[in-house]
Formats: structure tokens, C-alpha cells, sequence
């Protein structure tokens, strides 16, 4: 078994400097990693490039990297609740790419697992497929979208082992296990790190061989972004 | 009388047919879910990961690690599954989702839609949207049938940045149920007590009236 | 919860025609839908194409259609096991197109995701890339492939539920999920049956959206083709 | 004296660094799992869909639903995973896999390789092995040096349909550790009491030898 643990969040934190790309999992606030993102403010890396599906809200998730303007640029699907990032982006400060949902799975799994490039149906003749390469498949025309490339991946998993396999929970899954070995180096926190044989090797969702450091979290808040419910 | 929201929701209800897997956009296709026939099996989808998804939870049950496509908490049925969002638009790319309800900020009678941005004024992405609207082979788009400023919604040719192209199928508004058509807007149904000149009057693309059109039946 | 179940195999095959392309799951002789083979043998269609990794055995698993001549193209990537298989194609009764491993799983995969076609650098170079539309991505050359259509696809899971929902055990998994959805028609003949509710919605494999048919299957042989032992 | 096969996988497994992660052809390549020094950590991979192989089972504990690409009967090591066969080539694909070992009927003195088809004679498919070559940044082949008629294996130029181009990094085989440059076959090591004119005169193609040539240390 090859061991990917790492005491803490600075050392799995280790080598990030500023200017690099990131890779960010989580769907809104739900399974964000939120021990990494605490991190990166207190290093206070700028010029940061962070790939994700969403940007966080104004005070938490990428919203506090925002806040202090260590992004330079960021590639995400949906930024409607963040009101800085709206701010930030409308006055030019930022940098911003918009992608389509699964394009931008599609982009991160394709790192993963070594295709250079998917065609996808979707923005064909809209603004993104602009001075992309379009074809026809069938009948149907689709663009040509290039897999990311990054530094870092940041994931949140529900529960590991040492050697790096990751097991996520409900819709907190989401982009998590499509950047795990989409960048050079992928660091994964989990809110339970378990022994090597603690988990059913048939209920992994990513083997550790697309994981590089491995922790244990603390302190998770796992903030509610709609807090939705019904009366009994 | 106009429809109100629930009434659009109820009306979009009626499409939903027997085995269908729908993906429901956030806003007004929300609420169909609310409405579908319980003599019908149907699951809904949404985008960041789950197909089976349940009403909202009870109070004190909430959970951060499930909510929808539109950050709000959920619960699961019986028989859902969970997956990442790869496997996710795989489902919708690969068409497997049979029913696709999203609301719109224009529509064309091309079928071009337009919901994503307002240039210089409003920019929050597309989110799942495009991926929806280029992928699925039957959309239909819940909205209302002017903005706020009174101006037509249903347009000859879209003025905001395109979501997608000729993909809309069908339309339901307060007004109307319409159908895009390879003539332009072909009005199928009226809502209670709207007349074909309310619509006619509130549409500005191609409106095609064949005949008597019916009122809607929402019962 | 939309419904899957059928009541048996046969209920299951209902419309399989000769002619047809099937897309079988499993690798080597494990995780093979050996029900659903044998009614495709007792059925006696004939000239189907076949897309499976490999070919079974001479007396087991898709051997059983080469061996009555069902079989018209077998679409595999290792059928060095089926020494029928090889009469048959050395003396031309048999049309093969052999694909290498990762490529048919990739293939599979992009007609289960809507992706028309995938670039993979296996094969560059070889017989396997002739006529094919090659190209450079950051100084490597790709090879274009398709992705597979399918009027049927056959799989087998360990368990399934009446939603169409599926796990798979162990190295049984292989092709088997990766096939789902990719044919017009999906059948998963499963092990254990269960009421929705039962699997838990975190470890499912497959979700029942890519699956139109289920059923628990019958006397499995689950035969092992190389039993390798060591002593205690 | 040229080594057995079990000293050609003795020797890979001296290749097998801290780490790495590894997937086995079938045959010779299989061996080399038990030369692997047992204070290192190293995870082997098998492509039909697990990492983390272990040891062939007790005799009576064989598991159907549990074998590796040779289709052997195997054990799952703590620590280990399946996976799907897209997945599975993900890894190889996407260079997560540190170590290829695999047999070969001819290797190019370009680092061509050729092993899976004989034309009118032999075609048993080529199985993952295009996938691994095409992919994987180091590439160790295990092989005879010659073939049964005595003919070379390390050639010029295959004669054989390729599995892969310009990939194979190493050879080791019963006479000899060969590296592939740019110019050719660099004899880096012989086997014991070997010469290296008995190399020379196994290898057809190009072979180039610089100062002396150490005997394999084999202990």
C-alpha cells in the first residue's frame, strides 16, 4: 500500500505558490474543501486562477479568497450568489471564464484520465463556442473542449483511508472525484481517515492512485446555502 | 384570467408522461414537481448528482450533503442514486433524461433561447443550462410572457447572448401554451378568460392561431 | 421510482432480431450475463455483431453463439482463450475487428454519455489507426474513435433494484456499467433482486436511468477460467 | 550463464522504485511481483479493474468475481480498490501508472514493439497492451532474446504489426539489461557470465556498447 498521508493542512498545502492554477471541488457551498480554502487565504497566494463549478458566497468558500483578491481569474458555471465576485467581475478586476456545467466536468475528467480534448454538444452557437473548433458528429454540430491543466487539485471527500482511496456522500460528490488527478498534485481532506482495509474496496468512488496527500479536516461547517423544508 | 406560477407549473404538470426522468430548472420548474399526477412514475434529476430526488426535508432534517441544482435541501426517494457530475451530463448528453423544464429570458420562434446573461448588467453563467438545452430533444421553458418592462419574452430573433439554438419545443406562459414549430409560435392553448388577441398582443414573434384554440384545462 | 423489472430472460430479449449489434459485459468469463446469453442461444439468432471484450470460451460464454455460427463480427480486443474463434477467423467465416482494451471501454463509455467520438493515443501507429483521422495534441498524436451504437446491450450485476439501479462486485465490474445506456435497449440480469430503498443511493454503479430492463438471473455458473491457488 | 525467468523478473523487480504504482503484463511480468523488495510500497494494477493485487487466493477461497487481466484467480490487499475498465484505462491513459512490465515478440532498436498478432497465424487481439504502450512514460519489456528459431527479438526494424511506437523505454532479457536511446540498444548490464559478444550476436539490431559492461548483481 502506498501511504498518502500527510500530517495537516500546511503540509498537504506544501509547494502552492502564487500564480498557480487550482482546481476547486464542491456545488455550491456542498462539499467544498474547506480546510484547503482556509489555507490558501491565510498563505494569502495571489494571482491565483481557481477552476470551479461555483465561487462561494460573499463569506465563505472561495467568496474569502475573493475578498482578499487573491484570484486573478476564475473558470466556473455559476456565479449568481457571490455579490464581490459580480462586483469584481463587472469592473474588470477579475478575470472570469464561464463554462458550461458538464463541459467544465467533462474538461476536469479528461485531465484525470488523458484525453486531450472532448467534443460536447453544448454552447454550439452561443458565445462560448466562440473561436472554438465546431464539427458535425451525425448530424449534430458539437465544439472541441480542451482538458484543463492544473497545479493543484483541491477535493472533499467524506471519508479516506491512507492509501488515498476517497469515498464521497450524497450530492456533496459532485466535481470532487473529476479532479482528483486532474492536476499535479491532488490533496484531499476527508472528514473521517480510516486504516487500509477500513473501506469495502467495491464502495470507492476514487482510487488513491488519482490522490497524492491525504487529511483529516477539522472543524467543518458544511454551511447551508438554501435552507429549504417542509412542516410534519 | 392570467396564470400565476403555480398555474404555469400545474399546466407544464400535464406534459410529464409515465416513466419520464425530468430534469426541472430552478424558479417556476420547481414547482411542477408538486403538481405531477400521483398515478405516474416519474423521477426527477437534478444536475450536481442525484436522480430520485424527494420533496424538501422536514424541518430539523436538512443536510448539507444533499440539495439540488438549486442549493436548496432535498431528500431522497426510495430507489436514487448519487453520482458525480460527470456521470451526471452524461445522463443528459447522452439523452437519456426525457423531459428538460428550464425557465428563459427570451425565446425565439426558432426555438433559439437566451437565459444566462444581460451584457454589462447581469452575468451569472449558465450553470447546467447549456449543456441541458444542446443535449435534450424535448425543452420545455417556464416563464412569463413579457418581462417587466411589458415587452414580449417571445421573440422573432433573440437579443441576449444565446443559451442554445432551435432547441426549444414548447412554451407555457400566464398567457399561453405555445409550440415552436418550424414556421414560428403556433398557439395551442389559451389560459382561462386570455383571448387570442392578449396573446397575439404580447407576442412578437410569428404567431400562428389554426383554427379555435382551446383553454387550457386545469383540472 | 420508474419501474424496470421484467418477469425472466425471455421477457427481457423481447425484440432481439438477427442482424443486430449486441454490446455484452464482462471480462473474460467473469461478469458475464450468462442468462441472457443463453437465451440469445436458445433464441438461434443469427448474424449478430457482437461487442464484447473478449470471446468466451469454446464451451462457455459467447463461445456458445460462435460455436452455432450466431455470430456474423465480433468486435473484441482479446480472444486468444476460443480456439473455435480462431478457426473461425482465420478462415474468413468469422468477421473481426479487434479494438484495443481501453479503446472499447472508451467507446462504450462515450455512446453511454453522448460523446460521438473520443481521442486516445492507443494504437498511433499501428493497423489499428489505419483510415482512421489521427492528430496532435501538445506534441502526442491521438487516434479518432467513435462511439459504439447498439440495438442491445446485455450486462450483469451482483445486485439490482426495481429502479434499474446496479452494483457490481468485484473485477466482475469491467465492461459491465460502462455498457449501460450505450444500446438502445439495456438488459442487467443481477444476482439479488431488491425492493427500492434497499441499496444505498451512495454506492450505486449505475443508476436505472441506463437500464430499461432487470431481472434476477438463474443458475449462475460463474465459472473460473484460470484458478490460480496457493498453498496455506 | 543466461537467466531463467524467474531471474529476467528478479531483475525488473530491482526497476520496481518506492511508490510506484504498477501494471504486469501476463507471463514473465506476472513474476515480478515476487522479487519485489518488501520494504518498499508499491501497488499493482491489473486492468481489468483493480489496484491494490495481491497473492493468488488459498486454495479453496478462489473468487469468480475476482481475477486479474490474465484472468487468474487473485486477492485484494488492503488498501485496494476496483473499478470499472474506463476508469481502469483512465489511469493508464492519464499517466497515473508509474511502471508498464510486458512481454513482446520483436522490440525496435527505435523502441517499437510488436506483440500481439502474427499475420495467417496467430491473432489472439491485443488486449489492453496498446492502450498501456501508447500511454505509459516507462515501459520495461520482458522477453527471450531470441526466438524459438533462434532468431533475434531485438531488431532494426519490427517485422511484425506494432502494438506501439517509439515507447519501449527498457529490456531485460536472459543475456542482457538493454536501455533504447536515440542511437540504439545501450547494453547496460549482462547477465552472469554472459559476454557481450554472446549479446552482440543475439541482437540484430543495432548494439551499442560504451567501456565495460557490469555483470547484473542479482543478490
Amino acid at each position: 500500500m502506498i501511504k498518502k498521508t500527510v500530517k495537516n493542512v500546511q503540509e498537504a498545502l506544501d509547494g502552492v505558490k502564487d500564480g498557480m492554477t487550482m482546481m476547486l471541488g464542491g456545488f455550491g457551498l456542498s462539499g467544498i474543501p474547506e480546510n484547503s480554502i482556509s489555507e490558501l487565504v491565510k498563505l494569502n497566494l495571489k494571482d491565483l486562477t481557481c477552476i470551479s463549478n461555483n465561487a462561494g458566497v460573499d463569506d465563505f468558500g472561495l467568496g474569502l479568497l475573493l475578498h482578499k483578491k487573491q484570484i486573478k481569474k476564475m473558470i466556473s458555471s455559476y456565479v449568481g450568489e457571490n455579490a464581490e465576485f459580480e462586483r469584481q467581475m463587472l469592473s474588470g478586476e477579475l478575470d472570469v471564464e464561464l463554462t458550461p456545467q458538464g463541459t467544465l466536468a467533462a474538461k476536469c475528467q479528461a485531465a484525470q484520465q488523458g484525453f486531450p480534448a472532448v467534443y460536447t454538444p453544448a454552447g454550439f452557437g452561443t458565445e462560448v463556442a466562440e473561436g472554438k473548433e465546431t464539427r458535425e458528429f451525425d448530424g449534430k454540430m458539437y465544439v472541441l473542449e480542451h482538458a484543463y491543466k492544473a497545479d493543484f487539485a483541491f477535493v472533499k471527500a467524506w471519508k479516506g483511508d491512507e492509501a488515498g482511496n476517497l469515498i464521497f456522500k450524497g450530492t456533496a460528490r459532485n466535481f470532487n472525484p473529476l479532479m482528483c488527478g486532474a492536476a499535479t498534485i491532488t490533496v484531499a481532506e476527508v472528514e473521517k481517515l480510516v486504516k487500509p482495509g477500513e473501506l469495502d474496496p467495491n464502495q470507492i468512488h476514487i482510487p488513491g492512485i488519482f490522490v497524492q496527500r491525504i487529511f483529516e479536516g477539522k472543524n467543518y461547517e458544511k454551511r447551508i446555502e438554501q435552507r429549504t423544508v417542509r412542516q410534519k | 384570467m392570467a396564470l400565476d406560477k403555480n398555474g404555469i407549473a400545474q399546466r407544464i404538470a400535464q406534459e410529464v408522461q409515465d416513466g419520464y426522468y425530468v430534469n426541472l430548472g430552478i424558479g417556476i420548474p420547481t414547482l411542477v414537481a408538486n403538481f405531477v399526477r400521483d398515478d405516474i412514475n416519474v423521477e426527477f434529476q437534478s444536475e450536481n448528482g442525484i436522480l430520485g430526488m424527494g420533496p424538501f426535508p422536514f424541518d430539523g432534517e436538512e443536510d448539507a450533503d444533499l440539495i439540488n441544482a438549486g442549493k436548496q435541501t432535498i431528500t431522497a426517494l426510495p430507489g436514487a442514486s448519487f453520482f458525480d457530475s460527470a456521470m451526471s451530463f452524461g445522463m443528459i448528453r447522452g439523452k437519456h433524461v426525457d423531459l428538460t423544464i428550464l425557465g428563459a429570458m427570451e425565446v425565439a420562434e426558432n426555438g433559439d433561447i437566451a437565459n444566462w446573461k444581460i451584457p454589462g448588467k447581469m452575468v451569472k453563467g449558465m450553470g447546467g443550462a447549456m449543456d441541458l438545452v444542446a443535449s435534450a430533444e424535448n425543452i420545455i421553458v417556464a416563464m412569463m410572457h413579457t418581462n417587466r418592462a411589458g415587452e414580449s419574452k417571445l421573440l422573432k430573433r433573440c437579443s441576449l447572448p444565446l443559451t442554445g439554438v432551435g432547441c426549444v419545443t414548447k412554451i407555457v406562459t400566464e398567457l399561453a401554451v405555445i409550440e415552436v414549430t418550424d414556421k414560428g409560435f403556433k398557439l395551442l392553448e389559451r389560459a382561462p378568460g386570455v383571448s387570442v388577441e392578449d396573446i397575439r398582443k404580447a407576442t412578437e414573434g410569428t404567431l400562428i392561431v389554426e383554427g379555435d384554440i382551446p383553454e387550457m384545462n386545469l383540472n
